[in-house]
């Protein structure tokens, strides 16, 4: 018998290696890569709530989550394409033309 | 039904974990599909065999082949990945391991406390798609608002200047 | 299915999903454009029709009331004067197509709409997710820029970011809860100790994503990059509408029945007002770029409106509201004089403050509304600013909220440096490369759009009784 | 007639849209044409009032016009109304007619400026604000006015801009009267929550009515009215920003930083005096920091070799003798001094614009000499002013109103005697710098260029002041020079019967010698060549002391030097700053602190908004 909160736990895990992998690699790729881990951790979540509470809405929220999970890496996946020129490498921390430290 | 969620629920920490560490994206991202498909796996063993479906089919299937296709596209050579791997240094590691340490932490007592156990009933495609085509419809409609916008964003920003 | 308080939201779901359909059939930027406009006006135009409605339209997902209405016709005004702007904005010799930025256009605005009238958490979600990937899509939609480029990508990746905080927010809140129903989260109380700390986890990592779209201190970071980045009219969709709709919903949470600002939530918020009216002036203090002090300006004002939520009962109410109107018709007034000297073809636009110089020479009555734009934002009489900021404090005094007042006050002082400094630029003598502002031609769209900003930040700076009614309405 | 009265403040306004949309496309004779007639209709009209007032005073001299509701929140309104009572008439006859004759004046002396039309339009936005600051009926709008005329004299003291120090200038005058008004803008929120309206004599009914005299209310209140009126009036500690706001054109002082704006303070103070005799203790305060004003900005304007700066100071010292007669409760006399000194100080500072104008724009008191021939007018005029300003007997205005205040002072309980000392010190002194001015610029050998002519527009504004500053003085006399009351009589109703204390004859005696001393004095000294001489040697200590501001400048300095030891090192020639950049510095600290942040890597930014978010859910979770 699975309890929720091991689902749950495990949600928050990838979560945080989500997160992890954003604030610590440079390459956008790996950047992107780690916004759709959270999200996807989100859905689990999602998943885990529709179970606990035997109904429909998770699994409905997480159409929803794929639904903006492939939008948003359309987008970004065609920002790192045009800034590839520009960026070498897609080094995430040589994006930096738009700063405030003179 | 509690062996195999905790194979796909190590399987899916591991491949995670292996996916946001590895130099070459190639790798990483087919890590990243492993742990997908048994996210999947998760989600069935959790009673949402449509949403197990789902994450196979779009996700792992379509999105993550696009997010493929993108970086073979990126034509990435030995010598950007073998940069790659000079980046992924310890110190790089120590403040965003500090910063989620507190946050995990954080968030992790609010799952401690007891909770019921039951059993779980499977929500079965039927009512997900009858909940989607009723009441929800336009959530639905929404949707796909939503990702005509994700296409024509895409669309203008893929194209090239006139 | 009874739509007709929906309507506002039919209107431009068809618009959203009709307008490629019109791109398909002729690409013309004006034909493209009437439609986006003549839609936004049928939506706004069909408010007091909705508000009419006798039963709830699509009541499980959607709330449309007064309230909720109220915001849809702030947004929709807004929505239509921006859109104005980027109108003449793109000219014809801009170096991309230029049809494609109505449509994100509508379908953010649909977003917002769906955001400030969501009754679900699905809605809610959905609504922001469309208004931010519409808003990365006219971020970065001169992309022969770099800088736009950039913006589009970090307002993605930060946006994203905040995206998934929002999502495990609601996913909290649905495990504790088993239901996605706002108005049943709020008056629901938890079941056990256990759910309602994860009710109050959820509720947090949902503040931090609101945080984010309010551009409030902490979460503040991304605002002046963005700004910069972004085209002109983008700017001030991406400081007005955005915030509107986000700050609808917080309202409207606020005043459903069973909600009670918890004393934490009220410390929080107490914080996040004090640091970002602080931070948000002094990091303005400096600047020389004029987008970049409109953002950071930006980040003062919210922290001003957090004063006024915080301010409970019927005044702080319509402050708040009251506030939003005026912050929002001062930022499209100012983006819109951004916009009237910029050229879209350039690389950037003529954002720089030693850009504006000799304003007051060259371009006088155009140089006169951007200092009443800057008078509203400093909140000095006679422009809109000062009353909005007059009900705010009245507001703060009635529930005693000294600490905050304070230091409402204080960065008010430190604003009024870089505002005046600004005015103070655009009344010295023109140099030689200003005089080139002299011969722009600003097309007749854009004055209107400028004239019907400039006109009620006066009018109703002067006599704002029968805004403040139409605005209580609102609330009964 | 009296239902235009909204006509009075509307015409300048109207007047400033035109020209500020339309300026350029006018022209600079029609843009002069529109400002100065404008203002002059205003004069017309307020005269008209003013004229039917005397001889059909409304029902207790008090008219009320309410325009609309301009805020309206449960338990708090404000109506944008006009009040007209015989204190806030005379405010608006003198605003309107010397207003006129500056407008005037200044269309022949601005000729060929650039920002002609744009000078025009800053200077009836003035009127207008000023106009709307003495008329409002509550005290909201009158902040409106305050804020007003605020923004205005920061346009104005910065319109030669080209001059980087110009803007510095305007902004610090801002800055500073910004500081006092936030004070006073508490006070009106304090005053507001603690009586429920603005309206100020609604409010001073229910002052009067629910608060008792010296308790600690009223006290507060009105000490923080008084710090806006201090920062507005240049009084001390407040009084740094005046000179330096002599950067802006010459009328420009006349009007905003003599005759009108620099007033404001003194008005305040009437509009609201029955608040203020609920404040003995502020009174008393009132009364001492008036003296202190006085005396120090006299010293500081007996070593100065601008003749604007001279006219500064003396303009402080003079507020200071009407805020010495408002600390002893003596408003007529306050108010007749307001009177005379408009119309005097106008006068000499339009002679001053109109000797520069000829003298190639020099300021410099010492580069001048000899010009009694060559600009009879000029001489006759600012001989005037200075007879006026210098109080001497009989034949000047400043003298009767002089003796107003020191008269009453003189009367008023125990300190009153010393406080009449000084007075009367500063007399002496007030004296002795003008008259250093009058002889070393118009007596002796001539030193400069004369070039150019007086057309007809500088001519009129200056006989008519100077009529005017021989003549105002006899609407209020001492007993023994005719017993005159007429001023008194007319503010009555506004202020109360003023009464004429019997004072020892020896105090009219020594006030009609005191400007005699310090004439005779100022003449011995140049006679030897002391003025002159004090120019070329190193100064002492004492005069740099004295220069300064009688070290106000210093004490500010001290109190910040250490903290903020490279600032000050830089803004040395102008240590008057140390107190606000020490403020400023502060901020530039922060500013810079937090922009570090702005680096521009979205991995520092995301790394920051997870900060921000491990904070935000503590706080929630754990508090």
């Amino acid at each position: 018998m699975i309890i929720w909160q091991t689902p749950a736990g495990l949600a928050l895990a990838l979560f945080m290696l989500g997160l992890l992998g954003l604030l610590a690699r440079r390459s956008l790729v790996f950047v992107l890569m780690s916004i759709e881990i959270m999200l996807n951790a989100a859905g689990l979540l999602f998943i885990t709530a529709g179970m606990r509470w035997g109904n429909p809405d998770g699994q409905i929220m997480l159409v929803m989550v794929l639904n903006l999970a492939g939008a948003e890496l359309a987008l970004g996946l065609i920002l790192i394409l045009r800034l590839r020129n520009r960026i070498t490498n897609l080094d995430g921390d040589a994006a930096n033309i738009l700063r405030d430290v003179p | 039904m509690m062996i195999t969620f905790y194979v796909a629920a190590s399987l899916t920490l591991l491949t995670t974990a292996l996916a946001i560490t590895r130099s070459n994206p190639v790798h990483a991202l087919l890590y990243f599909v492993i742990s997908l498909v048994s996210m999947g796996v998760i989600f069935f063993t959790l009673g949402a065999p449509f949403a197990a479906a789902m994450e196979v089919i779009v996700y792992a299937g379509a999105i993550m082949v696009l997010f493929l296709f993108v970086i073979m596209m990126l034509s990435l050579n030995k010598v950007t990945v073998h940069r790659e791997a000079g980046w992924i240094v310890r110190s790089v590691w120590v403040l965003p391991l500090f910063l989620v340490a507190g946050l995990g932490s954080e968030l992790a007592r609010v799952f401690l406390g007891g909770g019921s156990v039951g059993m779980i009933r499977v929500v079965s495609p039927q009512e997900v798609g009858v909940r989607l085509f009723t009441t929800d419809i336009s959530t639905v409609e929404l949707a796909s608002v939503l990702l005509l916008t994700g296409l024509i964003g895409a669309f203008h920003l893929g194209r090239k200047e006139r | 299915m009874n739509l007709q308080g929906a309507v506002p939201l039919v209107i431009l779901t068809i618009l959203a999903g009709g307008l490629p359909a019109v791109v398909a059939i002729r690409r013309s930027y004006r034909l493209i454009c009437a439609v986006t406009g003549l839609g936004l006006l049928a939506a706004l135009f069909s408010i007091p029709y909705a508000l009419r409605a006798t039963s709830p339209a699509l009541p499980e997902l959607f709330t449309f009331n007064a309230l909720s209405l109220g915001f849809i016709g702030l947004i929709l005004i807004s929505a239509l004067l921006i859109l104005v702007l980027a109108y003449s904005y793109w000219q014809p010799e801009t170096p991309l197509y230029r049809e494609e930025f109505p449509l994100l256009f509508a379908a953010g605005t649909l977003g917002a709409v769906a955001l400030a009238s969501a009754a679900s958490f699905i809605t809610l979600f959905l609504g922001l997710e469309t208004m931010t990937l519409a808003m990365i899509g006219m971020i970065a939609y001169p992309h022969f820029r770099p800088a736009a480029e950039e913006a589009g990508l970090k307002y993605l990746v930060l946006s994203g970011m905040s995206s998934a905080f929002v999502l495990f927010g609601i996913g909290l809140l649905e495990l504790a809860s088993g239901s996605l129903n706002i108005a049943h989260i709020v008056a629901s109380s938890a079941a056990d100790a256990a759910s309602q700390q994860m009710l109050v986890a959820g509720l947090a990592m949902i503040a931090i994503g609101a945080g984010f779209k309010l551009s409030v201190v902490p979460f503040h970071i991304w605002v002046p990059d963005v700004y910069v980045g972004a085209p002109a009219p983008t700017g001030a969709y991406v400081a007005v509408i955005a915030k509107i709709a986000v700050l609808a919903i917080l309202i409207r949470t606020i005043n459903l029945p069973g909600a009670n600002l918890s004393a934490s939530m009220s410390t929080l918020t107490t914080a996040i007002a004090i640091l970002s009216m602080l931070s948000g002036n002094l990091l303005a203090l400096m600047q020389d770029n004029l987008k970049r002090i409109l953002g950071y300006s930006s980040i003062a004002h919210l922290g001003y409106l957090l004063v006024a939520i915080l301010a409970a009962g019927s005044i702080g109410q319509v402050a708040v509201v009251f506030y939003i109107v005026a912050y929002a018709v001062t930022m499209i007034g100012a983006f819109g004089v951004i916009a009237v000297l910029s050229h879209a073809s350039d690389v950037r636009d003529v954002d720089k403050i030693t850009e504006l110089r000799g304003l007051f020479w060259t371009r006088p009555a155009l140089a006169g509304v951007m200092t009443l734009f800057l008078l509203s934002l400093a909140g000095i009489p006679p422009a809109l600013g000062f009353i909005a900021k007059m009900y705010i404090m009245a507001a703060g005094v009635h529930t005693q909220l000294w600490s905050l007042l304070a230091v409402m006050v204080i960065s008010g002082v430190i604003g009024l440096f870089y505002y005046l400094n600004i005015i103070l630029v655009m009344s010295m003598k023109p140099s030689d490369d200003a005089m080139a502002v002299s011969i722009l031609a600003i097309s007749i769209p854009n004055r209107l759009a400028i004239a019907m900003v400039s006109l009620p930040i006066l009018a109703f700076g002067v006599a704002p009784s029968p805004l403040i009614a139409l605005l209580k309405l609102m609330f009964d | 007639m009296i239902t235009y009265l909204w006509l009075i403040p509307a015409l300048p306004l109207f007047s400033s849209v035109i020209l500020g949309l339309f300026g350029p496309v006018m022209g600079p004779r029609v843009s002069g044409a529109v400002g100065t007639i404008s203002v002059g209709l205003a004069a017309v009209l307020a005269v008209s009032i003013g004229l039917h007032w005397i001889s059909h005073p409304p029902t207790n001299s008090i008219y009320e016009q309410t325009l609309w509701a301009w805020i309206t929140l449960p338990g708090f309104s404000i109506n944008l109304g006009l009040y007209l009572d015989p204190v806030s008439l005379l405010m608006v006859l003198v605003i309107t007619v010397i207003g006129c004759l500056i407008h005037l004046f200044s269309t022949e002396y601005m000729h060929g400026e650039d920002g002609y039309s744009r000078y025009f339009a800053y200077l009836n936005l003035f009127v207008a604000a000023m106009l709307l600051l003495v008329l409002a009926d509550d005290l909201a709008v009158l902040f409106v006015g305050w804020e007003g005329v605020g923004v205005c004299s920061y346009l104005l003291v910065g319109f030669w801009f080209s001059e980087p120090t110009n803007g510095y200038a305007a902004r610090k005058s801002f800055v500073v009267t910004r500081i006092a008004d936030i004070a006073m803008l508490a006070g009106l929120l304090l005053l507001s929550t603690k009586l429920g309206t603005l309206n100020i004599q609604a409010m001073l009914t229910g002052a009067v009515a629910t608060w008792s005299a010296g308790s600690l209310m009223p006290t507060v209140a009105t000490s923080l009215l008084l710090i806006g009126g201090l920062g507005k009036s240049a009084q001390v500690p407040l009084q740094t920003w005046l000179p330096d706001a002599m950067a802006g054109p010459t009328p420009v002082s006349a009007l905003i930083h003599a005759a009108t704006m620099v007033t404001a303070g003194v008005y305040l103070v009437v509009r609201t005096h029955a608040l203020f005799l609920l404040a003995p203790h502020v009174l008393d305060a009132i009364a001492v920091g008036a003296v202190i004003t006085l005396l120090v900005a006299a010293f500081a304007g007996l070593v100065q070799s601008d003749i604007k700066r001279v006219l500064a100071y003396s303009t402080m010292s003079q507020i200071g003798y009407m805020f010495l007669a408002l600390g002893v409760g003596a408003w007529p006399a306050a108010m007749f001094h307001f009177l005379t000194h408009a119309v005097f100080k106008a006068l000499l500072f339009l002679t001053a614009g109109a000797i520069a104008m000829r003298l190639n724009h020099e300021q410099n008191i010492f580069a001048m000499g000899g010009l009694r021939s060559k600009l009879p007018l000029a001489f006759w005029a600012f001989l005037i002013g200075s007879a006026s300003l210098a109080a001497l007997p009989i034949i000047s205005a400043g003298f009767f109103s002089k003796e107003m205040i020191l008269g009453a002072v003189a009367a008023a309980p125990m300190p009153g005697l010393i406080l009449w000392a000084c007075g009367i010190l500063g007399a002496v002194l007030t004296a002795t710098y003008i008259f250093r001015v009058v002889f070393t610029v118009f007596l002796g050998p001539l030193k400069t260029e004369v070039s150019g002519s007086y057309g007809v527009r500088i001519a009129v504004p200056l006989v008519t002041l100077s009529v005017g500053a021989l003549v105002v003085g006899w609407l209020e006399t001492p007993e023994g020079l005719g017993n005159q009351t007429i001023f008194s009589r007319f503010l009555t109703p506004a202020v109360g019967v003023f009464h004429h204390l019997p004072v020892s004859f020896m105090i009219p005696l020594l006030g009609f010698a005191a400007p005699l001393l310090g004439i005779g004095i100022a003449y011995v000294l140049h006679r030897n060549g002391t003025w002159a001489r004090a120019t070329t040697t190193m100064p002492s200590k004492l005069t740099i002391f004295i220069r300064s501001g009688c070290g106000f400048d210093m004490l500010y300095d001290e109190l910040f030097v250490v903290p903020y030891m490279t600032l000050v090192r830089v803004l040395r020639h102008d240590p008057v700053d140390s107190m606000f950049a020490g403020l400023q510095y502060l901020a530039i600290v922060a500013h810079r602190r937090l922009r570090a942040m702005q680096i521009g890597q979205i991995r520092r930014y995301a790394s920051w908004m997870m900060a921000g978010s491990v904070a935000t859910i503590a706080i929630l979770l754990f508090s």
